[in-house]
């Protein structure tokens, strides 16, 4: 029994709890408190990782409590590497992106005065974003499937509301989309949930426990599909992917990337915990499809993104296509691919982070998400465009910056992997490959248009980066280079993991490491 | 046939252990600049000319203590630190053939920081200019050190960041934006064949590095599919990278950088890694009658010829030289083609053509300098007497570069035109044909440029350029003097390279030759080129502007219709896809969704109808409902 | 024909809720005979409040004694079993917070005879004070509803079934505002409620020509041994059916509904809503299981079809209402319909069965506390003209009253079925309780109830977006320039909601409390 | 025997039902209603004659007493209804719809 996760939740809930409290008119403190909080959650986090023991046991900082004994559901918590360092990913983002949207709520002007959004609640924007950081970081954590199915669902009311209530103006369509969508592949996973349970007959939901408790072949493809549905959507995929662009375009910048950059990982999370290990020969059989799925959310987002004339709708996209790599690697079932698709979730969070809040602070000056309305800001801006530029490149995954260990991993793990003896997955990963030259397009496109040429009228008023928007990005910045050089201490937590997963899936396939390789 | 010897994991820590500083310098010079930023202003060119200065000297330090090992000693691996674990290190390798290369970037890329302080003196962003140079040398460096191909291609992206933000310096110029985007996007399509061939490498040895291949290689020689395919696609990352056709189109347009850059990146070094890449893979270009191994060589005739005859039409002098570097390239390509007996020439003359075209581009700065960035050379003319150390320098690299006796070219070209004719009879006369050309196109930029009389615009009153900018040209030419001749008389080259690319068994060992036919040829034919050009441009008016010319100039000036082909091959097509595939998305499958939901509304809209409010219809329900219960108990009750 | 007539035996004490408030009743009525107007309403309150709350303390007192009878009492016309008294509890508590909120001037015409826009109406409001009668005939409905669900014969049941209807078709009509509206649905509640109980007691009269007898003791053992193919029982067991059907408002008898519960005086709404739902559903149980149990492989595969018609019926028609109170009624069809899952959830297995109705009995207690909350705030969003029924005038609540937007947020959420939420746990339990009814029964019937759920799922997910509608109306949209004024609530009517916000929070957070309620009252499972 | 009743019975409540369907006045409707529980009656009494018990007489007892509960309570409120509307259709009311 270890408190720290319990703790690690507990905090943002009280932090909401306080923020929401607070008398009105006290808009300054309350940021101020949930930052604080924020940092302290983030403090906590750091230590859990550094006690997280990457020879220990899978599942640690576990703690259990009964919860409704009469459904056999338990408080069961505790993280394995791939939980970890995706909280670690939520409590790194969360202060930034409060920082980052300081003043979404408080009415921002665009450069020629003109009132962009009015003023709404800035405790209740706030207090919402504690509230959401404690339900990821439980939706991680949670090792009973009913807790994690609660927070799955539960996550999508404050997401809900700060889309609908601090967006832009198509906001509450975008809102009732995103939360329709998800709930409707939340309550077919209900269902299969449920099922799980009963099939299972042990009377509790903790996975350990139901690893490998459903043998019959057809129960295990009806619930794999109930569970892969809600996580396609979460993630999302092609076709069911329509609903991200809507959302993240109309969402404040800040509630963006926590939705693209850490909600949605929750969908491929799960495919990797859940539908893998859970249902593992239907995952196996129902893989080429999936990879297929895969392959044309790669090439089909990046297309389309080139054709985006809205810069958050353009990023959306990006990060479909990226979504397309994380599932084809999580399904090729190789310990390089699965590791590089636990890698690139982290890294994706960071890279279109950063991509979306560099574009954030762009449309907060001009109050225009449309490219078309820009032009040679980089002349005005340098360091604006000099962010934008590096979470571009990162986008593309440049090599050199983080998302490229990720995405070069997830290829050639998937040509590599033998876990098919077919030569599908190979075609599967070179097809993929061509999104390398797609994403230099969509971005490099977006970088000419807006960054480049002769300055725009518009334009000229336009004030660069000011601190608190440099202290946003820069450690984005940091941590895309830094771990584009040294992946290592993220891998070495994740490997583990997805070792223990391969063993659980019983796909026998060697990581490329024991034959030779380095020295 | 001499094989490559063994790679040994270096121990000892000396200057190889440290050759790491290498990169560390020039990388540490690109972040201080841009994270300090305008406050290195005063400053940052300075510090970016130390750092890569700096650099050189740990690259001569590296070189001296690997020349001091016994020449099977002579291939080190430093390994650095774990990059994926259990897939991928970081680390070096040291031989003959990346400490040459080392050695031309550092060098000459020492000598373009210097000549960019005067260059670039008048810019406000001169500061920002530096730390890109720097992050370049450091990009490059890394691609030729690493000792995997993962490091490689780090270095082989990180290279064309530097190349699409220097092309895009000054990128207020729409044309040089769009040019820099062009430059990163045709490479991509480069990397993309380097991508999946390493994707084959790795699933056909279980390995990324060069020292493991090589043994794996040396237990089993590769044959078949696989290494046929991992050629193809390893020249396909090659022609990216080295504008060989038929990924040529970047590279003229790339001249909208600022000049040193062009010499630096699109002349001497990066252009050249494409050549680096086909020697160091030779393994998988063997044996050199080997298809990929002959469509190498095929890709360099024809991108010789074709940059050459680019080189006759253009009367932008940028232009045209980067037609010559396309062509000049092709030449290597075309030695690299060959197999270990090539490989010392193509070597040979990247790195002598590294000095004479970087000598070049940079008199063609100078010249721009002093003309106030004009640069068609219709308006220059008779520039010789107002700036002599230019004029002197400039007449040195084009004399290297045609090939005049004893000069640097002379010998490297030759090399391997006459290696070509051996083993490729008919490439080998198409690269003779190709000398002769060169002879033309070169001439006639010397004539329009220093000869004749003034074609200039009024405001314009040449002046030679200041020491800082001259010296680096002098010392350039000096090495295109004489670089040549040390490197191939006696074989210098071949025996210092053949520890890491292996060398020609002694039956065909190569000797320098003066007479043979092929070398009197290729004389013979640059005379009469040059002689052509004396007759139309230097002797004869040269009109202001360019008569319309024959179809062949048209197709010549026109980059021989590349833009338009890949305009109507992927350019609209894609658009048109990219249109398709949005309104897809919007009407098709978000239509669908909601289509479904304005269905389920319909529904809702017409069934409440139903709901009429008179309290019979609803008891007509009722009793409806009740006979339809009854009934269904009676049907099922009786199944 | 045995000459010795026998007196009955009364289990008095067993009985005593349901006598208590029927005697509190005819106290009542005796009131409004004797005391002067003015008194009437200061003993009517403490009254009515104190007789339900002594009816609760009592059903508690048994549950705590243990007393739980084990056979039918009352010579077998009542049985007072494990689920009657939670379903006792649950009503009574519903009524009592139903009172409260009756208590708040305004819902109630001053005099029920005057016409409207007379001229004697005005003198009545201007005389004030409203309708007294509301609370003996509260009482007697809520008298009825005690007795529905727990009789034990079918005679019983329909009587407790007009005891409890008579009343509401009066109290539908009492409405002081929009009283056209009031008595329309009145009428239309009364004419179809009487014509559905024809149909029942011609059902009734079926059965008994089937069984000889209306107990449900009787039948059960008749249907033990009959034929299960008589005409008759068939023809019996439909019309009983349709009148069960009718009261739950399950599809094709779900049309009075909207129209009675829109007209309705809200507090009224919200009784009917919530106590006639918990009653009706109790009741039908009781026939169906219990009468009717050894047939079930006749009636389920109709039931099956019912329910899923009812889900989906109720949640397609409620996207396009516009009326609050009108789509808060479609969505309490769709609830029934999911209350029908679980109604089909049985399988001749003590265990599954006593977990299918524990399902239900907390999906009852959950859903009418919610509901009743949510007409709570429905009576403070006004108009000049009385309450904002339309929803276009909930626009912007969120920004002019935050927080009783957020409480009828919150609700709607749990009719949604959101986690963390009670909602959420009902619907789990029904649809666990029929998906392990399913995997109890093996392929062929499996097959259905997955199939059923799944068919729910869909519902819920239609369901879930006019709850969000209403959620966007009130956060996302602009306030309209005159919009409603909210009510300052009475001490009454804040308790009603702080007592149902409560719980479904508390429910959301720890079900297991309430699930062990619910458990413990559904082990016994019902008196056969 | 019992089967002649059952018909008459059986014929009375589809006449109730009928005239509930198509009568406008609601007086008559309430009648119709009336009339179904009445064949209810009839069917009770025949039927406990031939099932030879009381249970089905005494039943017809309670509904009688509820059918004249009901008649109070519906008169009332058809009353009232015809007082503010001058009339006692039933399809005159139909505010409430859709």
């Amino acid at each position: 029994m270890s408190p720290w996760l319990p703790i690690l939740m507990a905090v943002p809930v009280l932090g909401a709890i306080v923020v929401a409290l607070l008398p009105k008119g006290s808009d300054k403190l309350a940021k101020q408190v949930t930052l604080l909080v924020s940092l302290v959650v983030l403090v906590l986090t750091l230590v859990v990782a550094v006690q997280f023991k990457t020879g220990g046991p899978r599942f640690q900082f576990q703690a259990v409590y009964d919860w409704i004994p009469s459904f056999g559901v338990k408080f069961g918590v505790g993280v394995d590497g791939i939980a970890l360092v995706l909280i670690a990913l939520s409590a790194v983002l969360v202060p930034i992106v409060i920082l980052a949207s300081w003043h979404d709520a408080d009415g921002t002007q665009s450069a020629d005065g003109t009132l962009i959004t009015p003023k709404r609640s800035v405790k209740t924007y706030f207090s919402l974003l504690l509230v959401l950081e404690a339900m990821m970081i439980g939706v991680f954590a949670a090792t009973d499937i009913f807790l994690f199915y609660v927070f799955f669902e539960a996550m999508l009311i404050p997401m809900y509301f700060m889309i609908g209530s601090y967006g832009g103006a198509q906001r509450s369509y975008a809102a009732v989309k995103f939360l329709l969508y998800s709930l409707f592949g939340g309550l077919l996973m209900l269902v299969a949930v449920i099922a799980l349970y009963v099939v299972a007959g042990k009377n509790t939901f903790m996975f350990p426990e139901l690893v490998g408790a459903i043998q019959d072949p057809a129960t295990q493809k009806w619930l794999f599909a109930g569970f892969f549905i809600a996580f396609a959507i979460k993630a999302p995929l092609w076709p069911v992917h329509t609903w991200l662009p809507d959302a993240a375009a109309q969402a404040p910048a800040g509630a963006a990337v926590l939705l693209v950059g850490v909600l949605d990982k929750v969908g491929t999370f799960g495919m990797l915990r859940f539908c893998l290990e859970l249902f593992p020969d239907a995952a196996k059989a129902f893989t080429m499809p999936i990879v297929v799925l895969a392959v044309i959310s790669i090439i089909y987002g990046a297309i389309v993104a080139i054709g985006q004339t809205d810069m958050k709708r353009l990023i959306a996209y990006t990060s479909i296509s990226h979504f397309g790599f994380i599932v084809m690697g999580v399904f090729a079932m190789s310990q390089v691919s699965q590791s590089g698709a636990a890698l690139y979730m982290v890294n994706h969070g960071f890279a279109t982070g950063a991509l979306f809040l560099a574009a954030g602070f762009l449309i907060a000056r001009r109050g225009s998400p449309h490219i078309a309305d820009y032009g040679g800001v980089q002349k005005v801006t340098p360091l604006l465009a000099g962010f934008f530029l590096i979470a571009g490149l990162a986008g593309l995954s440049l090599p050199g910056l983080s998302s490229f260990v990720s995405e070069f991993m997830v290829m050639i793990g998937t040509y590599t992997s033998t876990a098919f003896g077919s030569g599908a997955l190979a075609v599967a990963a070179i097809v993929s490959a061509l999104a390398v030259i797609l994403a230099a397009v969509y971005i490099l496109w977006m970088v000419q248009r807006t960054m480049n040429g002769p300055t725009a009228e518009s334009v000229k008023a336009f004030k660069d980066l000011n601190v608190r928007e440099i202290v946003v990005l820069a450690p984005l910045v940091a941590l895309i280079i830094g771990f584009g050089f040294f992946p290592k201490p993220l891998l070495d937590v994740i490997n583990p993991t997805v070792t223990q997963t391969l063993v659980n899936v019983k796909v026998d396939n060697p990581a490329i490491a024991e034959k030779g390789a380095g020295q | 046939m001499e094989s490559p010897a063994e790679i040994v994991q270096h121990t000892a820590g000396g200057m190889i252990g440290a050759s790491w500083l290498m990169i560390a310098f020039p990388l540490l010079g690109a972040a201080i600049l841009l994270i300090l930023g305008r406050m290195t202003n005063r400053w940052g060119h300075l510090l970016g000319v130390a750092m890569s200065l700096a650099s050189f000297v740990v690259a001569v330090l590296t070189f001296l203590e690997l020349i001091g090992l016994p020449a099977d000693q002579r291939r080190q691996a430093v390994r650095l630190y774990e990059f994926i674990p259990g897939m991928v290190d970081m680390g070096l390798l040291i031989d003959p053939l990346s400490i040459s290369f080392a050695l031309l970037i550092t060098g000459v890329g020492s000598l373009i920081h210097i000549y960019s302080i005067g260059y670039m003196a008048h810019d406000p962003e001169r500061r920002r200019f530096f730390s890109y140079l720097n992050l370049f040398v450091a990009a490059m460096l890394l691609l030729v050190l690493a000792h995997n191909y993962v490091g490689l291609f780090i270095g082989w992206e990180g290279v064309g960041l530097a190349s699409y933000l220097l092309i895009g310096f000054w990128q207020f110029k729409p044309s040089a934006a769009v040019a820099a985007k062009k430059a990163f996007i045709v490479n991509r399509v480069g990397d993309f064949g380097l991508l999946v061939g390493m994707f084959i490498i790795l699933a056909t040895f279980h390995t990324l590095t060069f020292s493991d291949l090589g043994a794996q290689i040396a237990k089993s020689p590769p044959s078949g599919g696989a290494i046929t395919a991992i050629g193809l696609l390893l020249l396909l990352g090659a022609c990216g990278k080295s504008a060989q056709l038929p990924l040529q189109s970047w590279l003229l347009d790339a001249m909208e950088g600022p000049t040193p850059v062009s010499a630096l990146i699109h002349a001497a070094t990066m252009v050249t890694a494409g050549v680096y890449l086909v020697v160091r893979s030779g393994a998988f270009f063997f044996p050199p009658d080997s298809a990929q191994a002959l469509a190498v060589s095929i890709v360099g005739a024809a991108t010789l010829l074709a940059g050459a005859i680019i080189g006759c039409a253009k009367d932008d002098i940028k232009k045209g030289l980067a037609g010559s570097t396309m062509s000049q390239i092709g030449y290597m390509m075309l030695g690299a083609g060959l197999g270990p007996v090539g490989y010392a020439f193509a070597i040979g003359h990247l790195i002598t053509h590294g000095f004479f075209k970087a000598d070049m581009f940079l008199g063609a700065g100078s010249v721009m300098h002093a003309m106030n960035d004009e640069v068609d050379m219709r308006k220059y003319g008779g520039l010789r007497k107002f700036m002599p150390l230019t004029f002197v320098t400039f007449f040195v690299g084009y004399l290297a570069i045609i090939g005049f006796p004893l000069l640097s070219g002379y010998f490297t070209k030759d090399g391997i035109i006459e290696t070509a004719v051996h083993h490729q009879p008919i490439l080998g006369w198409l690269a003779v044909l190709g000398a002769g050309i060169t002879g033309f196109y070169m001439s006639r930029m010397v004539f329009m440029t220093f000869f004749g009389e003034k074609r200039w615009e009024k405001d314009a009153h040449p002046h030679e350029s200041p020491a800082v900018m001259t010296w680096p040209l002098i010392l350039l030419s000096i090495g295109a003097v004489f670089l040549g001749g040390y490197l191939i008389l006696s074989n210098r080259l071949m025996d210092f390279l053949a520890p890491a690319v292996g060398a020609p068994p002694l039956s065909e060992r190569p000797e320098f030759d003066p007479f043979s036919t092929a070398g009197l040829a290729t004389l013979a034919l640059v005379a009469v080129g040059a002689g052509f050009a004396w007759v139309r441009y230097g002797r004869a008016e040269v009109p202001a502007v360019a008569p319309r010319g024959s179809f062949l100039t048209t197709f010549a000036r026109r980059d021989l219709f590349g833009d338009a082909l890949n305009e109507s091959l992927f350019m609209r097509p894609g658009q048109w896809l990219t249109r398709f595939a949005v309104y897809f998305d919007n009407r098709g499958v978000d239509g669908l969704v909601n289509g479904l939901a304005a269905g389920i509304g319909g529904t809702s809209g017409r069934l409440r109808r139903i709901q009429t409010g008179f309290a019979r219809t609803y008891a007509l329900s009722i009793l409806f409902g009740a006979a339809l219960l009854a009934g269904a108990l009676l049907l099922v009750g009786n199944i | 024909m045995n000459d010795a007539v026998v007196a009955p035996t009364i289990e008095y004490g067993t009985l005593a809720p349901m006598l208590l408030v029927f005697g509190a009743a005819v106290v009542g009525v005796l009131v409004e005979a004797f005391a002067p107007r003015y008194l009437r309403k200061s003993i009517h309150v403490p009254l009515t409040l104190l007789s339900l709350a002594g009816a609760f303390a009592l059903v508690i007192l048994q549950v705590v004694k243990g007393a739980v009878p084990t056979a039918p009492v009352a010579m077998g016309a009542v049985a007072v079993d494990g689920p009657s008294l939670f379903i006792w509890g649950v009503i009574l508590v519903l009524s009592f917070v139903c009172v409260l909120m009756i208590n708040d001037e305004g819902h109630f015409v001053a005099s029920a005879a005057a016409v409207p826009g007379s001229a004697d109406e005005e003198e009545a409001e201007a005389a004030g004070g409203s309708h007294t009668e509301v609370y003996p005939l509260v009482l007697f409905a809520v008298g009825g509803m005690l007795l529905f669900p727990a009789s034990h014969d079918l005679l019983t049941m329909f009587v407790g079934l007009e005891v409890m209807s008579l009343p509401l078709y009066l109290l539908c009509g009492l409405a002081r505002r929009r009283r056209l509206l009031s008595q329309e649905a009145s009428m239309k509640y009364f004419l179809l409620g009487a014509f559905s109980s024809a149909f029942f007691l011609y059902g009734t009269a079926m059965i008994y020509g089937y069984a000889g007898t209306v107990s449900f003791t009787g039948i059960n053992k008749a249907l033990a041994t009959g034929s299960l193919l008589d005409p008759i029982l068939l023809l019996g067991l439909s019309l009983l059916g349709v009148g069960l059907l009718f009261k739950i408002g399950a599809a094709p008898f779900q049309a009075w509904k909207p129209d009675v519960y829109q007209g309705a005086p809200t507090p009224i709404t919200a009784l009917m809503a919530s106590g006639t739902l918990v009653a009706a559903v109790g009741a039908l149980l009781r026939v169906f299981w219990v009468a009717l149990g050894n047939m079930d492989w006749d009636w389920r595969p109709v039931m099956w079809a019912v329910a899923a018609l009812t889900m989906v019926v109720g949640a397609i028609l409620a996207i396009t209402q516009t009326d609050i109170k009108r789509m808060l009624a479609y969505s309490s069809i769709a609830h029934a319909g999911f209350l029908l899952i679980g109604v089909m959830a049985t399988f001749d297995k003590t265990a599954q069965n006593s977990k299918s109705l524990s399902a239900i009995l907390f999906y009852l207690l959950v859903y009418s506390l919610a509901t009743v909350g949510a007409f709570a705030v429905v009576t403070m969003v006004r108009d000049p003209g009385g309450e904002a029924g339309h929803l276009s005038r909930w626009a912007g609540l969120g920004k002019r009253a935050p927080i009783l937007a957020g409480i009828f947020a919150f609700f709607l959420l749990a009719f949604a079925g959101i986690p963390l939420t009670s909602g959420f746990f009902g619907k789990y339990a029904v649809f666990a309780a029929a998906l392990a009814s399913g995997s109890e029964a093996g392929d062929s019937l499996g097959g259905w109830m997955t199939g059923l759920v799944v068919v729910g799922v869909i519902a819920s997910a239609i369901a879930a977006f006019f709850y969000v509608r209403v959620i966007v109306l009130m956060f996302f949209s602009e306030p309209a320039a005159d919009g409603p004024s909210i009510a300052v609530p009475s001490t009454g009517t804040v308790a009603v909601i702080a007592i149902s916000l409560l719980v479904t929070v508390g429910v959301g957070l720890f079900p297991q409390p309430m699930l062990d309620l619910a458990n413990q009252a559904a082990s016994g499972l019902f008196i056969r | 025997m019992t089967t002649h009743y059952l018909v008459l019975s059986g014929l009375l409540f589809a006449i109730g039902a009928m005239g509930v369907l198509i009568r406008r006045n609601a007086i008559v409707v309430f009648m119709c209603v009336e009339l179904m529980l009445n064949a209810c009656n009839l069917a009770f009494v025949a039927f406990a004659r031939q099932n030879g018990n009381l249970e089905g007489q005494i039943i017809a007892f309670f509904v009688m007493v509820v059918a004249a509960a009901e008649v109070v309570v519906g008169l009332a409120i058809i009353v009232t209804i015809f007082r503010t509307r001058r009339s006692a259709s039933v399809d005159d009311a139909n505010l409430l719809k859709y």
